[in-house]
C-alpha cells in the first residue's frame, strides 16, 4: 500500500483523487440524465418560432418545422462515435506507458488522447455549423435548443478534458520524470466517462430519432 | 490503489478496442439497410443491446471498475440506475 | 352493501366514519365560517374532501399524543436527580419488538388514511357526465374570465351558476400560473398556461334570493397582484338563473342624458379592449385583453373582488387604476385623457346602465 | 504586516477544517439576521389588513430572499459549519481529503451569498418566489435581472455545495480511524453521508434547470414558455426532483445532532442505533421519489397523485421510527437539561408536530385545500424552524466549548430557548388556523372582510418575540467569548473521539491516530463494561511542527472570486462577455497555479 510521500492511508484502498472523481462521474450522470430527458421531451417541438428563421425557409420552399430527420447526419455522427472510441483507446494505454514509466509511449498516445478529442470537437462544430445553415439555431425551435444545450454541454466537457490531457502533456515535457500514474489514472477516467456519456447520446439521439 | 500492478495487459485494451470498434460499425450498418430501420421491433432493442454492451466494456475494463473496491461499483450503479428510474419517471410523467 | 355483513370493509367503513365524523364537529367546532374556510364544505365534493381531511386529523392528533405523552414521561422519570451518585445508566443499545411495533402501527394508520385517500382522487379524477353545465375559467393577469361555451355568455371576476347542477370546468390560463379555487367548493385546481385542466362539483341549493355569494381568490404567486386576483361564485336559484342567461343578451338601457354621453364615451376609448354584449364593443373582432362588462352593474365587487362596486371606487379605478392595483399597466389612467365630468358619465353609463332585471 | 493584517490573511488563506467551518458558522449568522429582518418585514406588512408598509414588489422580494436566504444561505451554511469542524474530528482523521478544495468551496459560496444581496444594492431584488415557478419569470413577464441574480446565485451556491459534497463523501468514506467501520462511525456522521449522497445526486438537476431558465431569458429559447412550445410543468418537475431532495439536505444533518445531543446528555448509547443508520438511508433513497407531492394540484392526473402521496406516506414510517428511538434513547437515562438538551427535547416535539401535519397533506384531496396556503406554511417552519434551526442551535450550544474553548452561558441561552421555544409556536402554530381559514401563501395584503386579521396579529407578535430570543443568542456569544467559563476538553462527559482531543482542538487534531474497537469509543475508554469510570486523560499538547499539514493557499480565494467575475458577467448586455471571460481566465489561472502550487 505504501507509495509516493504524500500517498495516505485510506480505509478502501482507492486513492482519495481517484474516488472524488467517481464521485463526481456519479454527479454527473444525473447532470446529463436531466439533459437527455429534456432533450427527448423537446425534441417533437419542431415548429420554427424565429420569424426570421421562418421566414427563411419559406422563401427556400420548405415549411417552417425543422425536425431531427431533417439535420441528422448519421455517418459523420458514427465518425465523430469512432474517433472517441479510438480516443479512449488511445487514453488507456497512455495511462498503461506512464504506469510502466515508458516516456515514449506515454507521450505518443497522450497526443493521440489531445489529436481525436480535438478532431471529434471539430466534427462537432462542422456539424453545428451545417445545422445553424439549415436554420436550426440555439432559438429557432425547442428541439435544437433542447439539442445544442445537450450536446453542447458533452462539447465542453470534451475541451475540458482536452485541456486537462494538455496540461498532463506540458508537465511530461517539462519534467521527463513526471509519472504520477494516480493523476494520468484520474483523468482517464474522466475521458471515459465523457465517452461513454456519448454512447449514450449517439444511441438516445441520434439513432432512436430514426425508428 | 494506484494501478502499478495494472491487471489488464495492453492485449486485452486491444481486443476490446476491436470490439467496440465493430460494435460502432454495426450500428451504422443496421441504418444503411432501410427495411430494418424502419422497423422500430428490432431497431429498439438492438440499438440499446449495443450501447449497454458498449457501456459495461467502457465501464469495466477501461475504467478498471471491475478490479477496484467494490464500493465505487455500488456508488456508480446507484447513481445510474436512480438517475435513469428518476429520468423515466418524468418521461412518464411528462406524457 | 347488504345490512347483516358484518364484514371487516363494513367494520373498517363504520370506525373510519364514526372517527372523521367525531373529529369533523371538533373541527368545525371551533372555527366560524370564515368567508375562505376550507372545512365548511357546501359541495358533496367538498365534503368527501372533509371526510378525509378529519379522519388524518384524527390520526395526526393520535400519534402526537403517543409521541408527547412517552416524552413527558421520560422527562420527568429520568432526569438527573440533584443527589445523582454519578453512576452511569443501563447502556440498552436496542430492541427489536419495540422497533418492530413502532414500524408496523404507522403503516396501518398510513393505509387507513390511503384507501380513503384513493378512494376519492379516483372519484373526483371521473369526467363530468353530458348533461353537466361547461364553464371555461381563464386566468389573466390579475383578473378572471368566465365563459360558457353552450350559452355563448363571457364574462369576469363572477361566476353565476345555477344550484343542484353538475359543473363541469375547464381551466387555463391566459398569462402566467394562477389557481382556481372556491374553498367551500373544493380543492384548488391550477390554472396552467398551454393545458386544460378539469374541476367537477355539483352546486348546493340557493337560499337567498339574487343568489349565495362564496369567495374564491388566486393561490399561485402571479406576479404584483397576486394577492388582488380575488373573485366571487354567485349560486342562483333555478328560475333566477333561466332569467339571468336571457337578461344577459340584451343591450344595456341607456336612460338619462349624462348614460347616454357615458356610452358614447365607453365607446370611443373603452371598446378596443372591454365588450358590453349589444354594443358596437361586441362587434369588433379583435381579442379583448380587458375583461367583459356586459353585467357590471349587477357586481356587489369589483377590479377582481378587492372593493366594493361603488361609484367613487370606479372613478378612483378608472382615473389611475396603477395606484389601485399595483402592476396594472395595460389600462392606462385616464385622469389626463378624460374630464373628470367625462369620467362620471362613462362610471355612470358602466354600472347604471348594465344592470340587467333578473 | 502588522498583527491584525497577519490575522486576517491568515483567515483568507487558511485550508484549515476547523477554520473553515468557523467561517461557515459565522456568515451562516450573519446570513440568518438578513433573513430574519426580512421575515420581520413580512409579519409588520402583515400585522393588519390593508396595510401600506411594504409594496407588493418589496413584499414578493422579502417572500423570495427570505427563503431563498433562510434555505441556502442560513441552514444548508449552518450544517456545512458542523461538517466542516466536525468530520474529521469525529472519524479520528487531520483534515479533509481535500483541504485546498474545502477551503474553495466556502469562498465560492461566499461570493454566491455576495452575488445574490448584490441585487438589493441594484435594487432588483428577485420576486418570483424562492421556487422561481416558469412562465412568470420568462422574460415577457419578469423584464428586470432579478431572476438572473436568482438564478446565477443559486447556480454559486450549488456548484460550492457540490464540491463540498464531493469532499466530504470522500473523506468519509476514505479517511476513517484504522478499526471505525461504517457501523462504528457516529450517528452524525452517517446523516452527513446521506446528506453529501443526496447533495451530489441532487444539484445538478436544479443546476440544468437554472441553465435552461438563464437560457430563455438571456438566448430567447423557449423551454418554459408554452406560446413557444415549451411546457410551464417541466420547470416544476425539475425544481422539485431537486427540491425535495433539498430539504431532506436541510433535516438530515439536524437528525445527526439531535441523536448525538440526547445520547450524551442521558448518559445512554442512541437506541436502535443501526435501526436509525438504515432509516436514514431509507429517507435519503426515498428522497428521490417522492417530489411530485409539491405539485397535486397542477394536474398531473389522478394515477401520478396517487403513486406519489403513496410515496410520500412511505416515508414518514423511517422518519416516525426515528422519532420513537430518541424517546427511547432518553428513556431509563439521567437526563441532564442543559440549553442544547432543552433545544434538542423541543426537536423532538415541533418536529412531530410538522411532520404529522406534512403526512396530513400527503393525501391529495387535502393537499387540494392546503397547497399554497398558510397551512402549508406552518408545517414547513414547523419542520424547519422548530426542527433544523432549533437542533443547529442546540449543535452550537454542544460543541460551542469545543470549538473556542469557552462555554456558552447557560442562563442566556435557556432565556434564548424559552423565548425562541414561545415565540415560535405563537408564531406559527396560529398559521394552521390561518392556513384552514383559506389565506393564500404570499399575500402581501388581505381584507378586513375575509377572517384572518385576529390571527395574523398574534402571529406578528410571536415573530417580535423570536426577534428579541435572536439578540439574547447575539450577546450570550459576544459575552461567552470573553468571559465564559473555559473548556478543557471533554466538557459534556461526551461519547464520540471529538471529546478526547483538548478544546479549542489544535491544529493537527490526533497527536496519535486512534484506533477505533467500539462505536461511542470514547466512551467506552471512560467507562468499563460494568459501569465503573477510568480516568483517562485528554490527549496531551505535541508540537505541531512535527506534523505534516498542508500549507495554507491563496488560490481558492482568487478561484472563488474568478468564479464571482465569470457568473456577475451574465448581467451586463454591452460587455458582460468580456467580463465573463476574464473571469473564466481567473479561474483557469488559480487552476493552473493551484495545481503546480506545491502545497506539501
Amino acid at each position: 500500500m505504501g507509495h509516493a510521500a504524500h500517498e495516505h492511508y485510506t480505509v478502501t484502498g482507492v486513492d482519495n483523487r481517484k474516488f472524488a472523481m467517481w464521485t463526481l462521474i456519479g454527479s454527473e450522470c444525473f447532470l446529463f440524465g436531466t439533459l437527455m430527458i429534456n432533450y427527448i421531451l423537446n425534441k417533437a417541438s419542431t415548429k420554427i418560432n424565429d420569424p426570421a428563421i421562418a421566414k427563411y425557409l419559406i422563401e427556400h420552399g420548405k415549411k417552417p418545422f425543422i425536425a431531427p430527420t431533417d439535420v441528422y447526419d448519421i455517418d459523420l455522427t458514427t465518425i465523430s462515435t469512432f474517433i472517441l472510441l479510438m480516443s479512449s483507446v488511445a487514453m488507456v494505454l497512455a495511462l498503461d506507458g506512464c504506469v510502466r514509466k515508458n516516456l515514449k509511449n506515454f507521450r505518443l498516445w497522450t497526443w493521440v488522447v489531445i489529436v481525436f478529442g480535438l478532431l471529434f470537437l471539430g466534427c462537432q462544430a462542422y456539424e453545428f455549423n451545417h445545422f445553424i445553415h439549415k436554420g436550426l439555431t440555439l432559438s429557432a425551435n425547442n428541439f435544437g435548443a433542447s439539442f445544442f444545450l445537450l450536446t453542447g454541454c458533452h462539447g465542453a466537457h470534451v475541451a475540458v478534458g482536452v485541456m486537462l490531457m494538455g496540461s498532463v502533456l506540458i508537465r511530461s515535457y517539462l519534467q521527463p520524470d513526471w509519472f504520477d500514474s494516480v493523476v494520468v489514472e484520474v483523468l482517464g477516467l474522466y475521458w471515459h466517462f465523457v465517452d461513454v456519456i456519448w454512447i449514450i447520446i449517439f444511441t438516445v439521439v441520434y439513432l432512436l430519432v430514426y425508428v | 490503489m494506484a494501478s502499478s500492478e495494472n491487471h489488464v495487459s495492453v492485449k486485452m485494451y486491444w481486443i476490446i478496442c476491436i470490439v467496440l470498434c465493430a460494435i460502432t460499425f454495426l450500428e451504422w450498418v443496421i441504418f444503411q439497410f432501410e427495411s430494418i430501420r424502419v422497423n422500430a421491433m428490432i431497431m429498439v432493442p438492438a440499438l440499446l443491446l449495443m450501447s449497454v454492451v458498449k457501456f459495461i466494456l467502457v465501464c469495466g475494463w477501461y475504467m478498471h471498475l471491475k478490479y477496484d473496491h467494490p464500493v465505487l461499483k455500488y456508488y456508480y450503479m446507484a447513481a445510474f440506475f436512480l438517475a435513469t428510474a428518476v429520468m423515466m419517471a418524468l418521461a412518464v410523467l411528462m406524457g | 352493501m347488504s345490512q347483516t355483513n358484518l364484514s371487516i370493509a363494513s367494520i373498517y367503513k363504520y370506525v373510519v366514519r364514526g372517527l372523521s365524523a367525531l373529529s369533523f364537529a371538533f373541527l368545525t367546532g371551533c372555527f366560524e365560517v370564515a368567508p375562505m374556510t376550507t372545512i365548511h364544505p357546501v359541495t358533496e365534493a367538498g365534503r368527501d374532501i372533509n371526510y378525509v381531511y378529519a379522519l388524518t386529523t384524527a390520526i395526526a392528533v393520535f400519534i402526537f399524543l403517543a409521541v408527547a405523552i412517552p416524552v413527558v414521561i421520560a422527562l420527568v422519570r429520568f432526569r438527573e436527580r440533584p443527589d445523582d451518585d454519578g453512576s452511569i445508566p443501563e447502556q440498552v443499545h436496542g430492541n427489536v419488538v419495540l422497533e418492530f411495533i413502532w414500524t408496523i402501527v404507522p403503516v396501518i394508520l398510513l393505509i387507513v388514511i390511503a384507501l380513503p385517500t384513493w378512494q376519492v382522487i379516483f372519484k373526483q379524477a371521473a369526467p363530468a357526465s353530458e348533461k353537466a353545465l361547461k364553464v371555461e375559467v381563464i386566468g389573466h393577469q390579475w383578473w378572471w374570465e368566465f365563459r360558457y361555451p353552450d350559452l355563448g355568455i363571457v364574462t369576469a371576476n363572477e361566476i353565476y351558476l345555477p344550484e343542484n347542477t353538475e359543473i363541469d370546468l375547464s381551466i387555463t390560463s391566459n398569462d402566467v400560473l394562477h389557481s382556481y379555487w372556491v374553498p367551500r367548493f373544493s380543492g384548488k385546481v391550477d390554472c396552467v398556461p398551454g393545458h386544460v385542466n378539469k374541476d367537477k362539483f355539483t352546486t348546493p341549493l340557493a337560499k337567498l334570493a339574487g343568489g349565495d355569494y362564496y369567495q374564491g381568490q388566486c393561490v399561485e404567486l402571479c406576479g404584483l397582484s397576486h394577492a388582488l386576483m380575488r373573485f366571487q361564485a354567485v349560486v342562483l336559484k333555478a328560475e333566477e338563473w333561466q332569467r339571468w342567461v336571457r337578461a344577459y343578451k340584451e343591450p344595456p338601457v341607456v336612460v338619462t342624458s349624462l348614460e347616454e354621453q357615458g356610452s358614447k364615451i365607453f365607446n370611443m376609448h373603452c371598446a378596443s379592449c372591454h365588450t358590453i354584449n349589444g354594443t358596437p364593443s361586441a362587434d369588433l373582432d379583435i381579442v379583448k385583453v380587458g375583461p367583459n362588462l356586459t353585467n357590471f352593474g349587477d357586481r356587489k365587487k369589483m377590479a377582481a373582488g378587492i372593493m366594493e362596486n361603488s361609484v367613487e371606487n370606479l372613478h378612483r379605478w378608472i382615473r389611475n387604476p396603477g395606484k389601485v392595483k399595483q402592476g396594472v399597466v395595460k389600462m392606462i389612467p385616464y385622469e389626463e385623457i378624460l374630464a373628470p365630468q367625462e369620467i362620471e358619465a362613462v362610471a355612470a353609463y358602466i354600472r347604471n346602465s348594465t344592470v340587467r332585471k333578473f | 504586516m502588522t498583527g491584525f493584517f497577519k490575522e486576517v490573511w491568515s483567515w483568507l488563506t487558511t485550508v484549515d477544517h476547523k477554520r473553515i467551518g468557523i467561517l461557515y458558522g459565522a456568515s451562516a449568522l450573519l446570513f440568518l439576521l438578513i433573513g430574519g429582518t426580512e421575515a420581520l418585514l413580512m409579519r409588520t406588512q402583515l400585522i393588519v389588513p390593508g396595510n401600506d408598509f411594504l409594496t407588493a414588489k418589496a413584499f414578493n422580494s422579502m417572500v423570495t430572499m427570505h427563503g431563498t436566504t433562510m434555505i441556502f444561505l442560513v441552514i444548508m451554511p449552518l450544517s456545512a459549519a458542523f461538517f466542516n469542524f466536525l468530520t474529521p474530528l469525529m472519524i479520528g482523521a487531520r483534515d479533509v481529503a481535500f483541504p485546498r478544495l474545502n477551503a474553495l468551496s466556502y469562498w465560492i459560496f461566499f461570493f454566491g451569498g455576495v452575488l445574490l444581496h448584490i441585487s438589493f444594492v441594484v435594487g432588483q431584488i428577485p420576486r418570483g418566489g424562492w421556487f422561481g415557478y416558469a412562465n412568470l419569470t420568462s422574460p415577457t413577464y419578469t423584464t428586470d435581472l432579478s431572476v438572473d441574480f436568482w438564478a446565477m446565485g443559486l447556480q454559486v451556491l450549488g456548484l460550492a455545495s457540490l464540491i463540498a459534497a464531493i469532499n466530504f463523501f470522500v473523506t468519509i468514506m476514505n479517511m476513517r480511524a484504522p478499526g471505525m467501520t461504517l457501523l462504528k462511525m457516529p450517528i452524525f456522521i452517517w446523516t452527513t453521508l446521506v446528506t453529501q449522497l443526496l447533495l451530489i445526486f441532487a444539484l445538478p438537476v436544479i443546476t440544468v434547470a437554472l441553465v435552461m431558465i438563464t437560457f430563455d431569458r438571456k438566448f430567447g429559447t423557449g423551454f418554459f414558455d408554452p406560446t413557444l412550445g415549451g411546457d410551464v410543468v417541466l420547470w416544476q418537475h425539475l425544481f422539485w426532483v431537486f427540491g425535495h431532495p433539498e430539504v431532506y439536505i436541510l433535516i438530515l444533518p439536524a437528525m445527526g445532532i439531535v441523536s448525538e445531543i440526547l445520547s450524551t446528555f442521558s448518559k445512554k448509547p442512541l437506541f436502535g442505533y443501526s435501526v436509525m443508520v438504515y432509516s436514514t438511508c431509507a429517507i435519503g433513497f426515498l428522497g428521490f421519489a417522492v417530489w411530485a407531492h409539491h405539485m397535486f394540484t397542477v394536474g398531473m392526473g389522478p394515477w401520478a397523485n396517487a403513486i406519489f402521496s403513496a410515496a410520500t406516506m412511505l416515508i414518514a414510517v423511517p422518519t416516525g421510527v426515528k422519532i420513537f428511538n430518541w424517546i427511547m434513547t432518553m428513556w431509563g437515562g439521567k437526563i441532564r437539561f442543559t440549553t442544547a438538551n432543552l433545544f434538542a427535547i423541543s426537536f423532538i416535539a415541533m418536529f412531530t408536530m410538522g411532520g404529522l401535519s406534512g403526512v396530513m397533506h400527503a393525501s391529495p384531496p387535502i393537499d387540494a385545500q392546503h397547497h399554497d396556503t398558510y397551512f402549508v406554511v406552518a408545517h414547513f417552519h414547523y419542520v424547519l424552524y422548530g426542527g433544523a434551526v432549533m437542533a443547529l442551535f442546540g449543535g452550537i450550544y454542544y460543541w460551542f466549548p469545543k470549538v473556542f474553548g469557552v462555554y456558552l452561558n447557560e442562563a442566556m441561552g435557556k432565556a434564548q430557548f424559552w423565548l425562541y421555544m414561545i415565540g415560535f409556536n405563537v408564531t406559527f402554530f396560529p398559521m394552521h388556523f390561518l392556513g384552514v381559514q383559506g389565506m393564500p401563501r404570499r399575500n402581501f395584503v388581505y381584507a378586513a372582510d375575509q377572517g384572518w386579521n385576529f390571527w395574523n396579529f398574534v402571529c406578528t407578535m410571536g415573530a417580535y418575540l423570536t426577534a428579541i430570543g435572536g439578540f439574547v443568542f447575539i450577546i450570550n456569544v459576544v459575552y461567552s467569548l470573553w468571559f465564559g467559563k473555559k473548556a478543557v476538553g471533554d466538557d459534556w462527559n461526551g461519547r464520540t473521539l471529538e471529546w478526547m482531543i483538548p478544546s479549542p482542538p489544535p491544529v493537527y487534531n490526533f497527536a496519535v491516530e486512534p484506533t477505533v474497537d467500539h462505536l461511542d469509543e470514547w466512551w467506552h475508554r471512560k467507562y468499563t463494561s460494568s459501569g465503573t469510570r477510568t480516568d483517562v486523560q485528554i490527549e496531551a499538547h505535541v508540537d505541531p511542527s512535527t506534523i505534516h499539514l498542508p500549507g495554507p493557499s491563496f488560490w481558492p480565494l482568487v478561484m472563488g472570486f474568478g468564479i464571482f467575475v465569470l457568473a456577475g458577467g451574465f448581467f451586463l448586455d454591452s460587455y458582460g462577455a468580456t467580463i465573463s471571460i476574464a473571469g473564466m481566465l481567473i479561474v483557469i489561472i488559480s487552476g493552473y497555479a493551484w495545481a503546480f502550487e506545491d502545497n506539501g
